[in-house]
C-alpha cells in the first residue's frame, strides 16, 4: 500500500510535469512550424486522412491514391514547374472535431501556408466552408460536401467539381429512365432511396422529389441510422414495397450490410444502384458473389489500366504489382484520391501560369481552381485519356457540370457499363442557386458579381 | 471583487496551505493570465483547436458532474441535451437576429433544462446503470428528432445548422469572421460565471440535498428532502449547463454542425471527463475536460516532437492504446479522479 | 506478550490456531483491532464475546483473510495455524489447510439449491467424488431437515435451516476448524438451542474445533470451553467458560443482565 | 386527423391485411434479437460474476473477429484459427484480471465501468494495429439466401445464427448448471464474499468468466462479421446490446435472451409499421425507449434481481 | 416558530404519538401483528424485545418507511392510515438508524445542515449568489447546526467526511443530524450499538441532556438493559410482532412474560 501511495505521489508529479512539458512542446511545435526554415520553393498541401476508425476502409485507399500522385509529381518531375510539393498527412478518424484540429494545425505550415484543403468528409467540409474566406484557403470537396457551394458567387472559396450529389441523383434518374426504355416510362414506377440518416444521406432527396413530380414515379424514403449495422427492417420494407429501382446512399459499414441484406431478400442486384461512396471494392467485399450485378455511380473510371497508373507503378513501386496492390492500387477509391490530386496539381499549374513558378498562397491557388480548364488533351497528356471527362470551372459554376458514369461489379472488378451521363442541369442548377441564395441570406453574405471578376 | 474572493475560496478549499493573501494574488494572476495573456500569446491553433473546445467541454462536464457527481444520477444523455441547446440557440438567433447572442446562449439552456427534466422523470424509479441506459433513450431520440424534423434546421437543404455572424456590444462573437480571441473570452467568461454559480449552489441547501440523495436516498427522504423534486432539479440544472455548452459548441467552436456532432460519443466523452477529473468536484470537471481534450492532441503531437516518424495510422493506433491505457492507470492510481491526485501532489509539494 | 514467534509454537503445542497481537485497519485509517491475541486449542470450542462492533467479526475475518474484500488489512501481529504462519495466505489456501469461516448472516447462495450449496463447500477438495458424496451423507445425517429440502433453492428455506446449511456447507470442506460468526442471529430460541447442540455434537464426535463469535454470551458460554471478551478492538477478558460466567463484571456488562436483574438473584437464575 | 389514423389505425389494418408479411417481420425481428442477445450475453456473464459493467464487450467482439479473420488471412484454416483465437481471448482475460480487475478491487462500479471504457480503446487500438483497418470478408460458407417457409421469406443465415445462439446458450446453461465450476460461478454471482469464504478464488472465477465472455465474443464476432464484414464498426454493436441487457436485467442469462427477442421484435415491428409514419430510422431509439418503459415498471429489468434497499 | 407551523405541540404528559392495531406483513410473514401503544410528550420510551420481535419494523412504520397493511397512527392529534417519511419529517419526527444512514460523502457539518433542510426556504436563484438572503439564512442555520455540534461535542470532526469516521462517532453525527431538525419526536434505533462502555455512558448523557434541554420526546430501541433501565420513563416490550408488556421500567422488570421472552434468550443484533 505504501508502495502504491508512493507511486501515486510520484505519478502525480510526473503527470504534472508531463502536462507542462507537453503543453510547452505543443506550443513550441505549433509556433515554430510557422517560422521553421523550410525550402522556399515548396508548395505545402495538407492531407486530412482517416486510416483508422470506422471509416478507415474508405479512407485508406483514398489517402493512398492522393499521396501516390503527389509523390509521383515530386519523384518524376521534381515538383510542379520546379516547385516541390510538401505534403503532410493528418489522421482524424473521420471525426469532425479532430478533422478541424488537423486543419488548424496544418493551415499555417509551409512557406505560404496550406494552399488548398480537401477534407474528404462532408462534416468537415461544412466546418471549413465558412472559414475558407477568412483563412483564405480554398476548399475542394470533390463529389461530397455542400452541394449549394457549387454556386461560386456565394461560395468563392469552395469547389465541388467535377460533380455533385444532386447532379448524380439526376443522372441516376436518367440512367434508370434509359433502362426502362425512355424517361416517359418512369411514370408509375417506384424508386426507393435507402439513405444514411444524416445530411449526407439526405442530399439527393430534394432532387429526386422534384424529378418525381416531373416524371411521375413514386419515391419512397428509407433512412438508416448510423452506423447501419442492422438493416433488416429496411429491407423488409423494400420487400413489401417491391420497388422497381433502389438507390443506396450509404457510407461505411452501412454499404456492406445493405448489400448483404439485399442479397438476403434476393433483391435483383441489377436494380440496386449505389452512390459513388457506396460502390467501391470494400463495399462489396463481405457480400462476395452475392453482390454481382450491383451498380454504382462514379465520376472516373475504375481499374489500373491508364498510362498514369503505369507510370506510378514503375516510378513508385518499381513495377512490383503486389506491393502496389497492398496500397489499393487501381481500386475505385484509390483512383478517386488520385483524381483529387490531379485536380489540385492542375489548379496549381494554372495559377502558376498567372503568378509565376513559385509556392503559391491559398488565394492564388483559388484563382487557379476558378480558372481551371482540364481539357481532353491535357488529360491525355497526364495519361488519363478517358479516365474522366474534361472539366471547366468558372466564377459562377464551381461544379463544372460534371457528368456521371455507372459502373458494375462482376464479382472481381468494377466495370464501366454506361456512357457519361450528363446531369439535368435545368433542374439541378436552379436548385443550387436557390440553396446558395438561402445560405447567403442566413449568413449575411453578399454574392459577388462574377462579371467583375477577371 | 466577489468573483475573485470566491475563486480564491475554491482554491483554498482544494489547496488550503498558504495564507489568503498569497492565494488571492495567485488567483488574480491566473485570472489575469487567462483573460489577457492567453489570448494574446496563444496562436490561433491553440485557441481554436485546444482552448475553446476545452472551455466548452469543461462547461458540459461541469453540468454532468452536478448531476452525476453531486446528485448521483448517472446520465449518458449529455450529447442529446447539448444538442437541444445548440438547436434552440440556432432557432432563436435565426428567428430573431436582433436578439443579443449572449442572451440567446443563456436562454437556450432553458430549453435543454426542460427536456432534461422530462427525461429525468424515470430517475425516480430507475437507478445506476439502468438509469444510464435509460438516459441513452433521450440521447438517441433527441438526435433522431433534430435530424428528422427540418424545422429545427430551418428547412435548409444541407441539413446542418450554421452559426450566423452575430455581435455583442459591437464585437463579432460568432460566425466565421469572429476572432478566436473573442470566442475564447466569451467561453471563458461564461464558464467562470457558471463555475461561480455552481460553487455557491453546492454550498447551499440545494447542493446538500443533491449530495444527500446521492449518498443515501432513503435517509434523504427521512430528513425531509423531496426525492423527485431534488432529482429533477439536478436534471434541470445539469441540462441547462449542457445546453449552454451545446450552443457554445456550435456557435463558438464548430461554426456549423449536423446532429452527428452531438452523438453518443460526446456523452461518453463528457462522462470520461468527470470520472477522470473527479466525481463530485467542480475543479475536477475542469481538470478532466483539460485532460481528455488535450491528451489526444498532445499524443498526436508527441511523435513529431520526439522526432519519431511514424505512419499516421500507426501513430493513431498507438495513441488510442496509450489513451485507453492511461485511463486505466489513472483509475488504478487514483480512483477518485485527478482532482484528488493533484490535491495529493500539492499537499506534498506544499505549494 | 510480543514474544518471539518461533518459541511460541513450541511452548504451546496444543494451540491449533494462535493470534498474536493482531492489528487490523480498514481503509488505511480506521483501526478496528488493536493487538488481539487469542489461542484456540485443538478440539476446543472457543467463544469470542462482546458487544456489537467490538471487533469479533473482524477477528474472524482476519483469520480467514476475508478482510481484503472489505478494504481491511492486517497491519501488525501474526497468525499461526498448526505452527505455520497463515496471515498472508489466500482464503482458498486457508480452506485447503482446514480453516473455514461460516459468515455472519448465514450467507447461503439463494439461487442455488440446498444440495448445490453444500457442494460449493467442497470446491477446494481434490479427493474425488466418492469422498464428497460420503460427506454429503454425513452432513445430511447431522441435519436431516436439509436432506428433506435438498432440491429447494436456499433462498426459500427458513433462517434456522439456512444456518444449518451454512454450517453443513462449511463442513463439506472437511475443516479442522470452523470460524462461526453469530450463529444465533435472528433465530428463535429453540432453533438457537438446536444449532448450538449440533455444534457441540460436531465438536465432540468429529473433533471439529470451533472459534465462535457471539453476542449472545449466555448461549455461547453454554457450549464453549474457553471464552474471550472483546471490547473496542481489544481483548478485555479471557478465561474458561465457567470463570467468565461467574465473573460479576461479565455478568453485568456482557451477559445482557441489567443491574436490576443482577440485584434480584432469582431473575439472574433465569439467565445462567 | 390523418396522422392519427395513420398512426393508430393504419398499421394495424396493414398487419391484418398481410398476415404473412407480419409473420415475416416478427420472425426476422426475433432472429435479429437473437443476434443482439449474443452480444448482451457477454455483458451479463461478466456483470453477474464481477459486478463489472463491461463496456468493452463490443470491443472484445471486434478484437475476437479481427483476430480470427487476421489469422485466417495469414493462412490458418478456420478450425486452426478458432482455437488460437480462443486462446488469445483467454490470455486477454488473464491480462485483464491482473492488470485491471485486481488493482481495482473494491472500487465503485462506475470506476470499473470507466476502466472498461479505457479497455475499449486499448482493444480497438490493438486490434486495428495488429490486423489493419480494412474490411475483411468472413465467409462461413453459410448461404445468405432466402428460404420460403409457409409463404414467408426467411433468411437461412439468420436461422443458422439463431441455432448457433441456441447451442451456445445451451452449452452455457449446461456449464453453469452441472459443473463444479459453474456452481462456483453462480455462487460468486450470488454472494462473492461467501464464495470466497469457502475457498472459491474470485480471481479464478473472474478469469473464467472473462474467458467465457471472450469466447462468446468470438461467436458474436463471427455472426456479426459475416453480416457486415469484419471491421471497426463491430465495436459499435455494444450500443445495440445495451437496451437488450437493460430490458432483460443485468444479471440474467435468460433475461439477455428474452430481452433480445423483445427488443428485436419490438424494433422491427415499430420500424416497419410506424417508421414510415413518423419518418423512419426509429428503431435505435425505440429499443431504448422500450427498455426504459419496461424499467418504469420493473426497475431491475424483466429478470433482474430485485434491488432491495435496507435501512 | 416551526412548532406552530407544524401544528400543535402537545404539552408534556399528553399523547404525542399513538398507534392502534398495526399489522405489517412481508410476503406471508407477519412482522407486526396488531400492535398498539401510546408515547406521551416529554417521555423517553424504550422499545425492547428479542431479535426479530419487530422493533425496527415498528419504527419504520412510525415514520413511514414501511406502510402497514392495517392500523392507525396518530401523531400530534392527527390520525392517519399510513405515514410518509417526508410527512413525518415535516410534522416533526426525526430518526436515526440501526446501521447508520449518514450521507457518507458529506462532512459532519453538511450532514447536520441536511437535517435542517426542511427549515430552509431560500429560493434557487438566491442560492446562486455569494451574498444575500440565501447566505443570511445559511449563516443562521449554520449557527444552529454548530450549536448542535458543540452540544454533542463533535466540533473536531466538523469538516471531516463522515464516511471516514469510526462507527461510534458516526452514530453521534446521526444523532446530531436528527436533533438539527428540532424534532418533537425523536426515534432512535439502537443509538448505542457497537459502543464501548465509555461511549455508551456518553451517549446516555447526551440523550438525557437532549430531553432536559429541548424537551424532545424520544422512542428508542436498545438491548443493553442497564441503559434501558437508566434512561427510560416507559418501556414497551415486543415479541414476535406483538406487544407483551407496556409500563414503567419497574413494572416491566418484574413482568414474568418479559423475563421469559427476552432475558431468557438472546440479546440481539448484528455487527
Amino acid at each position: 500500500m505504501a508502495f502504491r501511495n508512493g507511486l501515486r505521489r510520484g505519478m502525480s508529479g510526473v503527470l504534472a510535469a508531463a502536462v507542462v512539458a507537453g503543453g510547452l512542446s505543443v506550443a513550441a511545435t505549433t509556433t515554430l512550424t510557422g517560422t521553421e526554415a523550410q525550402a522556399a520553393d515548396e508548395q505545402f498541401i495538407p492531407l486530412l486522412v482517416y486510416r483508422t476508425g470506422p471509416y478507415a476502409p474508405n479512407g485508406i485507399p483514398a489517402a493512398n491514391g492522393a499521396l501516390d500522385y503527389y509523390s509521383l509529381i515530386n519523384e518524376r518531375d521534381g515538383g510542379i514547374n520546379g516547385v516541390t510539393l510538401a505534403f503532410e498527412e493528418c489522421e482524424y478518424r473521420y471525426d469532425t472535431k479532430l478533422g478541424v484540429e488537423c486543419y488548424e494545425r496544418l493551415k499555417n505550415q509551409g512557406p505560404t501556408g496550406a494552399s488548398i484543403v480537401m477534407p474528404l468528409s462532408t462534416g468537415v467540409t461544412y466546418q471549413l466552408n465558412p472559414r475558407a474566406p477568412v483563412d483564405k484557403i480554398p476548399v475542394h470537396s470533390m463529389g461530397y460536401g455542400q452541394t449549394a457551394a457549387s454556386d461560386g458567387r456565394v461560395f468563392p472559396w469552395t469547389f465541388t467539381f467535377p460533380t455533385t450529389y444532386w447532379s448524380q441523383a439526376s443522372a441516376f434518374i436518367k440512367f434508370v429512365g434509359a433502362q426502362e426504355g425512355g424517361m416517359e416510362n418512369l411514370a408509375g414506377k417506384t424508386i426507393v432511396l435507402v439513405y444514411h440518416n444524416s445530411p449526407y444521406g439526405k442530399e439527393p432527396i430534394p432532387t429526386l422529389q422534384v424529378l418525381a413530380e416531373k416524371l411521375g414515379y413514386t419515391l419512397e424514403l428509407l433512412p438508416v441510422d448510423h452506423p447501419g449495422q442492422e438493416q433488416r427492417a429496411t429491407w423488409l420494407q423494400i420487400r413489401k414495397i417491391r420497388p422497381d429501382w433502389t438507390f443506396l446512399w450509404g457510407w461505411g459499414v452501412m454499404n456492406q450490410v445493405a448489400l448483404k441484406e439485399a442479397a438476403a431478400i434476393a433483391y435483383d442486384m441489377e436494380r440496386l444502384i449505389g452512390v459513388w461512396w457506396s460502390s467501391s471494392e470494400s463495399d462489396v467485399v463481405p457480400a462476395g458473389d452475392d453482390a454481382i450485378g450491383y451498380r454504382g455511380g462514379s465520376f472516373h473510371s475504375p481499374g489500373a489500366g491508364f498510362p498514369l497508373h503505369d507510370e506510378i507503378l514503375q516510378t513508385l513501386y518499381g513495377g512490383d504489382a503486389a506491393a502496389a496492390a497492398e496500397k489499393n492500387f487501381g481500386e475505385v477509391l484509390y483512383n478517386r484520391g488520385l483524381l483529387s490530386s490531379v485536380y489540385t496539381t492542375e489548379a496549381i499549374r494554372t495559377a502558376q501560369a498567372k503568378y509565376g513558378n513559385r509556392p503559391l498562397t491559398g488565394a492564388e491557388v483559388r484563382w487557379g481552381l476558378e480558372n481551371l480548364d482540364l481539357t481532353e488533351e491535357r488529360l491525355a497528356e497526364l495519361g488519363l485519356a478517358g479516365f474522366t471527362p474534361p472539366v471547366k470551372i468558372t466564377c459562377e459554376d464551381h461544379e463544372g457540370n460534371g457528368p456521371v458514369i455507372i459502373q458494375q461489379w462482376d464479382g472481381q472488378n468494377w466495370n464501366i457499363v454506361s456512357d457519361w451521363i450528363e446531369p439535368m442541369q435545368d433542374v439541378v442548377r436552379p436548385m443550387i442557386e436557390a440553396a446558395a441564395a438561402q445560405y447567403a441570406e442566413e449568413n449575411n453574405i453578399t454574392p459577388r458579381d462574377c462579371s467583375q471578376e477577371m | 471583487m466577489t468573483v475573485l474572493t470566491y475563486i480564491t475560496d475554491l482554491y483554498n478549499t482544494f489547496f488550503a496551505t498558504r495564507s489568503r493573501a498569497i492565494n488571492t494574488v495567485f488567483v488574480t494572476v491566473i485570472s489575469l493570465l487567462a483573460l489577457f495573456a492567453v489570448p494574446t500569446l496563444a496562436n490561433e491553433y491553440w485557441l481554436q483547436a485546444i482552448l475553446i473546445p476545452f472551455l466548452i467541454f469543461a462547461l458540459a462536464a461541469l453540468g454532468l458532474n452536478l448531476l452525476t457527481g453531486f446528485a448521483g444520477q448517472l446520465s449518458l444523455g449529455t450529447g442529446g441535451f447539448m444538442a437541444v441547446g445548440a438547436y434552440s440557440a440556432f432557432k432563436m438567433t435565426t428567428a430573431w437576429p436582433e436578439l443579443d447572442i449572449i442572451a440567446v446562449f443563456l436562454i437556450s439552456g432553458f430549453f435543454a433544462a426542460g427536456v432534461g427534466i422530462l427525461f429525468g422523470l424515470p430517475s425516480l424509479r430507475i437507478k445506476g446503470f439502468y438509469l444510464a441506459v435509460a438516459t441513452l433513450a433521450a440521447q438517441f431520440f433527441l438526435i433522431w428528432l433534430f435530424n428528422r424534423v427540418p424545422w429545427f434546421y430551418n428547412d435548409n437543404p444541407s441539413g446542418t445548422i450554421t452559426a450566423p455572424p452575430r455581435t455583442f456590444a459591437g464585437v463579432m462573437i460568432t460566425g466565421p469572421e469572429a476572432a478566436a480571441e473573442v470566442r475564447y473570452l466569451v467561453a471563458l467568461v461564461l464558464l467562470a460565471v457558471f463555475v461561480f454559480f455552481s460553487w455557491n449552489l453546492m454550498r447551499s441547501r440545494f447542493g446538500r440535498a443533491w449530495m444527500a440523495v446521492r449518498d443515501m436516498d432513503v435517509a434523504a427522504e427521512i430528513v425531509g428532502i423531496p426525492l423527485l423534486r431534488t432529482k429533477l432539479l439536478a436534471f434541470g440544472v445539469s441540462s441547462y449547463l449542457c445546453g449552454v455548452a451545446g450552443a457554445l459548441f456550435v456557435f463558438l467552436y464548430l461554426g456549423s454542425a449536423e446532429t452527428i456532432a452531438f452523438d453518443v460519443n460526446i456523452s461518453f466523452l463528457v462522462l470520461f471527463m468527470i470520472i477522470v477529473g473527479g466525481l463530485g468536484s467542480i475543479t475536477g470537471s475542469i481538470i478532466g475536460a483539460a485532460f481528455i481534450t488535450i491528451l489526444p492532441i498532445f499524443l498526436t503531437n508527441l511523435n513529431p516532437i520526439l522526432g519519431i516518424d511514424l505512419a499516421v495510422d500507426l501513430a493513431k493506433h498507438i495513441e488510442v492504446i496509450i489513451f485507453g491505457g492511461l485511463i486505466i492507470v489513472i483509475l488504478i492510481l487514483e480512483p477518485h479522479g485527478m482532482a484528488r491526485l493533484i490535491q495529493v501532489s500539492r499537499e506534498r509539494l506544499r505549494i | 506478550m510480543a514474544g518471539g514467534g518461533s518459541e511460541e509454537t513450541a511452548a504451546a503445542p496444543e494451540a491449533l490456531l494462535r493470534l498474536d497481537a493482531v492489528e487490523v485497519v480498514y481503509d488505511h485509517v480506521i483501526s478496528v483491532l488493536q493487538g488481539v491475541s487469542i489461542a484456540v486449542p485443538e478440539g476446543a470450542i472457543v467463544a469470542l464475546l462482546g458487544p456489537n462492533g467490538a471487533g469479533k467479526t473482524t477477528t474472524l475475518k482476519a483469520v480467514s483473510n476475508l478482510l481484503r474484500v472489505e478494504r481491511g488489512e492486517i497491519t501488525g501481529g501474526e497468525i499461526h495455524f498448526r505452527g505455520e504462519r497463515i496471515d498472508r495466505l489466500a482464503p482458498g489456501d486457508l480452506v485447503r489447510r482446514g480453516i473455514i469461516q461460516v459468515m455472519e448472516g448465514r450467507r447461503c447462495f439463494p439461487h442455488l439449491t440446498v444440495h448445490e450449496n453444500l457442494l460449493t463447500g467442497s470446491y477446494t477438495r481434490k479427493d474425488g467424488k466418492a469422498a464428497v458424496r460420503a460427506d454429503l451423507d454425513r452432513v445430511y445425517g447431522h441435519f436431516p431437515a436439509l436432506a428433506e429440502r435438498r432440491r429447494i433453492l436456499a433462498g426459500f428455506i427458513s433462517g434456522g435451516e439456512q444456518q444449518m446449511l451454512a454450517i453443513g456447507r462449511a463442513l463439506m470442506s472437511r475443516p479442522a476448524m470452523v470460524l462461526l460468526d453469530e450463529p444465533s442471529m435472528g433465530l428463535a430460541p429453540q432453533v438457537v438451542a438446536r444449532i448450538f447442540s449440533e455444534v457441540r455434537q460436531l465438536n465432540r464426535e468429529e473433533g471439529v474445533t470451533f472459534l465462535l463469535a457471539e453476542q449472545n454470551a449466555n448461549v455461547a458460554l453454554g457450549v464453549a470451553d474457553f471464552g474471550y471478551i472483546m471490547d473496542s478492538g481489544q481483548i478485555a477478558l479471557e478465561g474458561t467458560a465457567a470463570e467468565l460466567r461467574d465473573n460479576p463484571a461479565v455478568r453485568e456488562h456482557y451477559l445482557g443482565l441489567s443491574r436490576a436483574a443482577d440485584a434480584g438473584p432469582d431473575e439472574g437464575g433465569h439467565v445462567g | 386527423m390523418e396522422f392519427l389514423w395513420d398512426f393508430f389505425v393504419a398499421p394495424f389494418l396493414d398487419m391484418i391485411e398481410y398476415p404473412v408479411f407480419l409473420g415475416e417481420v416478427a420472425i426476422s425481428g426475433l432472429l435479429t434479437g437473437v443476434m443482439y442477445s449474443l452480444v448482451a450475453l457477454g455483458f451479463v456473464l461478466i456483470f453477474k460474476a464481477s459486478q463489472v459493467f463491461n463496456f468493452a464487450q463490443g470491443a472484445m467482439v471486434l478484437f475476437a473477429a479481427l483476430t480470427l479473420v487476421g489469422l485466417m488471412e495469414h493462412g490458418l484454416p478456420v478450425w486452426g484459427a478458432l482455437p488460437v483465437t480462443a486462446l488469445i481471448m483467454v490470455g486477454l482475460a488473464f491480462v485483464i484480471e491482473r492488470g485491471m480487475l485486481r488493482p481495482l478491487i473494491n472500487q465503485p462500479p462506475i470506476t470499473l465501468f470507466m476502466a472498461t471504457i479505457g479497455l475499449t480503446f486499448l482493444l480497438e487500438g490493438a486490434g486495428e494495429w495488429a490486423w489493419g483497418s480494412n474490411v475483411k470478408a468472413l465467409d462461413l460458407g453459410i448461404p445468405n439466401s432466402p428460404v420460403d417457409v409457409g409463404g414467408m421469406l426467411l433468411n437461412e443465415f439468420d436461422m443458422i445464427a439463431a441455432l448457433v445462439a441456441a447451442v451456445l446458450v445451451a452449452v452455457l446453461a449446461l456449464l453453469f448448471q452441472h459443473t463444479p465450476m459453474g456452481r462456483a460461478l453462480r455462487a460468486v454471482a450470488d454472494d462473492p464474499q461467501a464464495a470466497l469464504s469457502l475457498g472459491i478464488s474470485l480471481r479464478t472465477i473472474w478469469i473464467i468468466v472473462w474467458s467465457v465472455a471472450g469466447i462468446v465474443a468470438i461467436v458474436a464476432g463471427i455472426m456479426w462479421g459475416a453480416k457486415s464484414g469484419v471491421q471497426f464498426s463491430l465495436s459499435l454493436i455494444a450500443l445495440k446490446a445495451l437496451p437488450v441487457l437493460i430490458l432483460g436485467g443485468l444479471t440474467s442469462v435468460p433475461g439477455a435472451i428474452v430481452g433480445g427477442l423483445i427488443i428485436g421484435l419490438g424494433e422491427k415491428v415499430a420500424e416497419v409499421y410506424w417508421g414510415p409514419v413518423i419518418g423512419g430510422a426509429i428503431e435505435n431509439w425505440f429499443a431504448y425507449m422500450l427498455a426504459m418503459l419496461v424499467l418504469m415498471f420493473r426497475p431491475q429489468g424483466l429478470f433482474g434481481e430485485k434491488i432491495i434497499e435496507r435501512v | 416558530m416551526s412548532a406552530e407551523a407544524r401544528g400543535g405541540h402537545p404539552t408534556p404528559g399528553e399523547p404525542m404519538l399513538s398507534v392502534e392495531g398495526i399489522v405489517l406483513r412481508f410476503g406471508g410473514v407477519q412482522a407486526l401483528a396488531g400492535v398498539e401503544f401510546t408515547i406521551h410528550a416529554g417521555e423517553i420510551c424504550a422499545i425492547i424485545g428479542p431479535n426479530g420481535a419487530g422493533k425496527t419494523s415498528m419504527l419504520n412504520v412510525l415514520n413511514g418507511a414501511y406502510q402497514p397493511s392495517e392500523g392507525v397512527i396518530t401523531f400530534k392529534g392527527r390520525s392517519r392510515r399510513r405515514m410518509h417519511p417526508r410527512t413525518a419529517a415535516q410534522e416533526g419526527m426525526a430518526r436515526t438508524f440501526q446501521n447508520v444512514a449518514l450521507f457518507k460523502g458529506m462532512s459532519t457539518l453538511d450532514n447536520v445542515m441536511a437535517g435542517r433542510n426542511l427549515k430552509m426556504h431560500s429560493n434557487f436563484v438566491a442560492c446562486l449568489l455569494p451574498a444575500g438572503p440565501a447566505r443570511a439564512e445559511e449563516a443562521r442555520h449554520r449557527a444552529y447546526a454548530d450549536e448542535v455540534i458543540s452540544f454533542l461535542e463533535i466540533e473536531d470532526i466538523r469538516n471531516v467526511p463522515v464516511g471516514r469516521l469510526p462507527y461510534g462517532l458516526q452514530k453521534r453525527v446521526e444523532l446530531a443530524r436528527a436533533l438539527a431538525a428540532e424534532p418533537d419526536l425523536l426515534l432512535l434505533d439502537e443509538p448505542m450499538a457497537g459502543m464501548n462502555r465509555g461511549e455508551k455512558a456518553e451517549m446516555c448523557r447526551f440523550i438525557l441532556e437532549t430531553k432536559a434541554r429541548f424537551g424532545t420526546t424520544m422512542a428508542l430501541i436498545e438491548h443493553d438493559m442497564s441503559v434501558v433501565m437508566e434512561l427510560s420513563d416507559h418501556i414497551i416490550v415486543l415479541d414476535y410482532g406483538r406487544k407483551i408488556a407496556d409500563g414503567t421500567p419497574e413494572e416491566v422488570r418484574n413482568d414474568q412474560t418479559v423475563i421469559d421472552a427476552y432475558l431468557g434468550v438472546a440479546t440481539e443484533d448484528d455487527d
